[in-house]
């Protein structure tokens, strides 16, 4: 009994920890919004507008709870938890420290897998159940897309899967290293090819820009949460954000080598009380930087890109991911098999991938500047006044 | 552009030459920068075919559609007719002069025919002169208001088109005046 | 693009006679985020296709040429304004054109090169707004808040020019309303040498976009006939390769001098007349306002503003068909007067975007959800010129 | 006879009335929605330099998740049963601007025969804006005059 108290008090903290942040990320991602657009965004609540969110959500609350009269009432009112369920329930077995993690399940993958079709059911029966025909055809479109695109996601997992031998996210993190040449990503081009097909297939099942078209606000109004307001739309709102911060750890556990901040985690640590507490912070915090880094780049692609049509997303997951996906999940079996473990062929590929990667990043912000300096178009008055 | 002199009498030759004077035409070059070809209504058809597809004219661009009611109470030496008038504007598409149709009707019951299958967009400049002058076009596609709701009454453009005192149970004039309190 | 893969692109994705499904009724607008302003549609879609469309207009029909009948000539100039309130001083000036070829008034040479100031920066303005709201309705918001921001610098030039911002109500007959000073043209100058980068810059920020392009290629095309049986005109009938622009076919002010090109569109993504034509053109044609405007810099001289004109105009008695270049095509006065009162008899006024909206019907048949929003956009249709 | 006519000033209702009054004033979500001249102003409310977000203002494309309808433009009668279901689509609390001349009393088209002369006769209106079009500073204004309005309301005892 104590212990389930305890569980209730942990999964309660969990809860609250996740909303926060992802309330958090709406005004982070309206101040970077704000600041690509030359605007400023938020910033007249709190020191920078940081306590936006809490206004926004006590105002939610105050709102009419409005049930359209032919809407089905009893999915309409579920929906938007059966959303907010799937976001959360995918952070449970996803380690944030060597011990900050809600539980350490051996099918970890699959867990997170089969959750993520939770937001699917809740997505589909909140457009069915409104009676709106725009939120009807937001509901389908995202049906149509969310399950499309885990099948290149799980292609992609399937390499982290084989590379690893564990379905298990702690030991997952463990098999990676703290740099990044023993960082998946950078071990081997099928790992890179499958990084990439994980992150688009990810970006479209959360929804985001290019591939938001269930909740496109120029063509369906607002898609699926048309008809949603005051609290149960604030549920949809923090499962967008929450996934954010999903997508984010996923992709950083899998591919980018999790919590491990320079450090070796021996055997020796998993004794209880051996393990250094400034070590768990500092690999939270290595854990969060990674995250951040992640959404920030969602963010950016959000208020940059238009988004795609229906068929041409299709086309994307079908024609291209899905063949570059099984051509990966077969190319990392070959690999595993004719080249072993820490034999040189493995060294060398590590080393220049990463090398690569390093500079594929030092050219980015190359060319960025360059841009910069050839445009100068400098912005003919200072907004920011 | 302007329209060349020459181009009138030539128009108004091909106008008689084709129809053997069945046409009632007559060319004024008023003060408008474009020849003006006034024609009898019922004609109307005859004269925009051979307006359009006739390969020395080729006046394929319908510029627009224009009417005016000229009503009793306005009547004068210069709109000396009781009715409606109907304004044809035609352009070339290689030059882009142009050319202007112009035809009456009568005040009771105006008809005309209507010239939708030569033009995309003549339905709608159509539609726009039934919905807010009345004019009813003969064999149109579709002949709907497209400005004014469609339970609306009258057509607003007539020179008599009264407006009632309420809409809809929305009054149509402002009873009171703003009564706005500043907040401190 | 060989020949092959180009066929599979034009053929429309699905035949309608294919569909079988049943077909649902939606409504689209007149409040929908992108309708940009009260303009509705019902489409019948089966599942994203659309197999019928019908248009409805009217809901900002404001009974403008009816007020004309109750007011003076020079009255009726605000209301002008409001015709199309993006591209104001073009309306005012087609108007302001119409009355003084009627009624034979002179217009001194500066406040014609002061009109065709405001006119130029306007059609920049206008055209900002249509080639930002595309990126806005295709998804990507930014690229609109850019040209927002763009046309803030410009408002602030208009407002010295005239004294507002918009709905400027600058021109008067015979005249302009205000004169300015050497250092406002100092300032466009300036302007005009960042717009320049600017234009550049937003050009490779979406028109360089592979979604954009994908989004908007071979999407609505419109053939040149096609276009000209739809009264199309500006920017829109240009796009479909047919280089007719009433500046330089029927010129007026000072446009005879002015060296510009025209742009029309060539297909260089796609097909002559779709989507990305329309996007390009308006790029395009904004570069040529920038250079007219340097031109007429290099030309403004000193002198007066105003020339006289009767305080109660009353004009002869006939009609006058009177067309001008706005920013979103032909746009003609037809006017009406009886010789005796002091107001007009009719005004009846062309739009551009009346003759845009009636190719609708016929161009969403057959088309995605997503592409009836991506025509619809980048036809630049402003709802008030389409309901007046 | 309310009971809350007997109590006395509740120190506890008030100020969380007040909070309740903060969190409103401060997340005005206001509907995407234009009819005409002034929705261009609308728009560069929400552009570089006014900046409306900055007030905590995000603009929502269905009118379930707005606070706060700005009636940006002239109102014809076709128009007028449309924006009253959009008014009434809306969830409580929610608030009207009225902007510009054309919304407050039919303006520069008093005389037509297809406007509605002022917003007002069809839906309650909380603050007008006058102007034609206002400039984006004055309809920042009105959104802090109707700021101050909300911080005054007592949501709890209404």
């Amino acid at each position: 009994m104590t212990q389930f108290i305890y569980m209730f008090i942990f999964a309660v903290i969990y809860l609250l920890s996740i909303a926060v942040a992802a309330g958090f990320l709406t005004v982070v991602e309206r101040r970077i919004a704000g600041r690509m657009q030359s605007r400023i965004g938020p910033n007249r609540v709190g020191p920078q507008g940081i306590v936006q969110w809490i206004a926004d959500a006590v105002k939610a609350l105050q709102k009419e709870d409005i049930i359209p009269t032919d809407a089905h009432s009893f999915l309409f009112k579920i929906a938007p938890y059966l959303v907010f369920m799937g976001v959360f329930l995918t952070l449970v077995p996803i380690p944030f420290g060597a011990y900050t993690l809600m539980e350490n399940l051996d099918t970890g993958i699959f867990y997170v897998l089969a959750m993520a079709s939770f937001v699917v059911i809740g997505v589909m029966m909140g457009g069915w159940a409104s009676n709106n025909k725009w939120s009807l055809l937001g509901g389908m479109r995202s049906a149509a897309q969310m399950i499309s695109y885990e099948v290149p996601a799980a292609l992609a997992v399937f390499v982290v899967v084989v590379m690893a031998g564990t379905l298990n996210f702690q030991k997952i993190v463990f098999s990676q290293g703290a740099s990044p040449v023993d960082w998946y990503v950078f071990r081997n081009p099928f790992a890179f090819i499958a990084f990439n097909i994980f992150f688009i297939a990810a970006l479209a099942e959360g929804n985001r820009v290019p591939f938001d078209i269930p909740e496109a606000e120029s063509e369906l109004v607002s898609g699926y949460n048309t008809e949603y307001s005051g609290m149960r739309f604030l549920f949809f709102f923090l499962a967008e954000w929450g996934n954010l911060v999903v997508i984010g750890a996923l992709v950083s556990t899998l591919f980018f080598g999790g919590w491990n901040f320079w450090f070796e985690y021996t055997l020796e640590f998993s004794v209880p009380g051996r393990y250094p507490i400034r070590f768990e912070v500092l690999g939270f915090l290595w854990f969060l930087f990674k995250v951040s880094i992640f959404v920030f780049i969602i963010i950016w692609i959000r208020w940059t890109l238009p988004r795609l049509r229906i068929d041409q997303l299709m086309d994307i997951c079908w024609k291209y991911m899905v063949p570059i996906g099984l051509f990966a999940s077969i190319g990392i079996l070959l690999w595993m098999y004719f080249v072993p473990e820490k034999s040189l062929a493995d060294t060398i590929m590590r080393y220049s991938m990463t090398s690569f990667g390093g500079l594929t990043i030092l050219y980015f912000f190359y060319r960025v500047f360059q841009n910069l300096r050839v445009t100068k178009a400098k912005i003919y008055a200072n907004p920011f006044v | 552009m302007n329209f060349p002199a020459a181009h009138l009498e030539k128009l108004a030759k091909l106008v008689d030459s084709v129809y053997n004077g069945a046409v009632s035409s007559e060319i004024v070059q008023a003060d408008t920068k474009i020849p003006v070809l006034k024609i009898n209504s019922r004609d109307i058809r005859k004269v925009v075919e051979l307006v359009v597809h006739h390969k020395d004219l080729g006046f394929t661009y319908l510029n627009t559609i224009s009417g005016t009611h000229l009503a009793e109470t306005r009547e004068d030496e210069s709109l000396d007719l009781k009715g409606f008038e109907m304004f044809y504007v035609f352009s070339n598409s290689q030059d882009f002069s142009s050319l202007a149709i112009k035809t009456t009707l009568p005040e009771n019951n105006p008809e005309i025919d209507t010239i939708d299958d030569f033009s995309g967009s003549a339905n709608w400049f159509e539609r726009e002169i039934f919905d807010l002058l009345g004019v009813n076009f003969k064999n149109s596609q579709d002949l709907r208001r497209i400005m004014l709701p469609p339970d609306w009454e009258g057509h607003p453009l007539r020179k008599d088109f009264k407006e009632g005192s309420h809409y809809n149970g929305i009054p149509t004039t402002r009873s009171s005046e703003l009564e706005a309190i500043r907040i401190e | 693009m060989t020949s092959a893969t180009r066929e599979k692109e034009l053929k429309p994705r699905v035949e309608i006679t294919q569909i079988s499904g049943t077909e649902i009724e939606v409504n689209m607008g007149p409040h929908h985020p992108s309708t940009h302003g009260v303009i509705r549609f019902i489409l019948f879609i089966d599942g994203e296709i659309v197999v019928r469309a019908v248009p409805d207009v009217g809901y900002l029909h404001r009974s403008i040429e009816k007020i004309a009948e109750s007011m003076p000539y020079s009255f009726f100039m605000p209301y002008t304004d409001r015709v199309d309130y993006v591209a104001a001083i073009n309306c005012n000036l087609g108007y302001a054109l119409a009355i003084e070829a009627m009624g034979g008034l002179e217009v001194p040479e500066r406040a014609t090169w002061l009109r065709m100031i405001g006119v130029e920066l306007n059609r920049i303005m206008s055209h900002l707004v249509g080639v930002g709201a595309l990126p806005l309705d295709l998804g990507a918001f930014t690229p609109f808040v850019h040209a927002l921001r763009e046309r803030e610098h410009m408002m602030d030039l208009l407002e010295i020019l005239t004294g507002t911002r918009m709905n400027n109500n600058y021109i008067r007959f015979g005249g302009v309303c205000q004169d300015v000073d050497d250092e406002f043209l100092k300032k466009l100058e300036k302007y005009l040498d960042h717009f320049v980068l600017f234009l550049e810059e937003y050009d490779r920020l979406i028109g360089t976009n592979k979604i954009f392009i994908e989004r908007l290629k071979n999407v609505g095309i419109v053939s040149g006939e096609k276009a000209l049986s739809y009264s199309f005109s500006g920017p829109n009938l240009r796009a479909s390769g047919i280089g007719l622009d009433l500046r330089k076919v029927d010129p007026y002010c000072f446009y005879n001098d002015m060296k510009f090109d025209v742009p029309v569109g060539k297909g260089i993504k796609g097909t002559v007349g779709d989507s990305f034509d329309r996007y390009i053109v308006r790029i395009e044609e904004m570069a040529e306002c920038e250079k007219i405007l340097r031109q007429i810099l290099s030309k403004i001289k000193e002198g007066p503003i105003q020339s006289k004109v009767p305080k109660k105009l009353v004009l002869p008695a006939g009609e006058a068909y009177h067309h001008t270049e706005s920013a979103r095509g032909e746009l003609g006065y037809h006017i009406i007067s009886d010789g005796k009162s002091a107001s007009p008899y009719r005004i009846k006024i062309r739009t551009g975007s009346f003759a845009s909206m009636t190719s609708l019907a016929e161009i969403f048949k057959g088309m995605m959800v997503a592409d009836v929003i991506a025509y619809f956009a980048s036809l630049d249709i402003v709802a008030p010129e389409v309901d007046r | 006879m309310s009971l809350y006519h007997e109590m006395p000033e509740n120190i506890f209702v008030t100020s969380v009335d007040q909070l309740l009054g903060w969190s409103r004033k401060h997340s005005l979500w206001w509907l995407l929605f234009g009819l005409a001249c002034c929705s261009i102003e609308l728009m560069h409310t929400g552009g570089p330099r006014a900046d409306i977000e900055r007030f905590g203002s995000a603009p929502r494309g269905t009118p379930r998740q707005a606070d706060l309808i700005i009636i940006a433009g002239t109102l014809t009668y076709k128009m007028a049963s449309r924006l009253k279901l959009l008014y009434e689509q809306m969830a409580e609390p929610k608030y009207v601007i009225s902007m510009g001349s054309c919304s407050n009393c039919g303006g520069l088209f008093d005389k037509a025969y297809s406007v509605v002369k002022g917003v007002d006769q069809i839906m309650p209106v909380d603050v007008y804006l006058p102007g034609c079009p206002p400039r984006p500073e004055a309809l920042l204004e009105a959104l802090v005059i109707l700021q101050k309005k909300i911080q005054k309301e007592k949501y709890l005892r209404k």
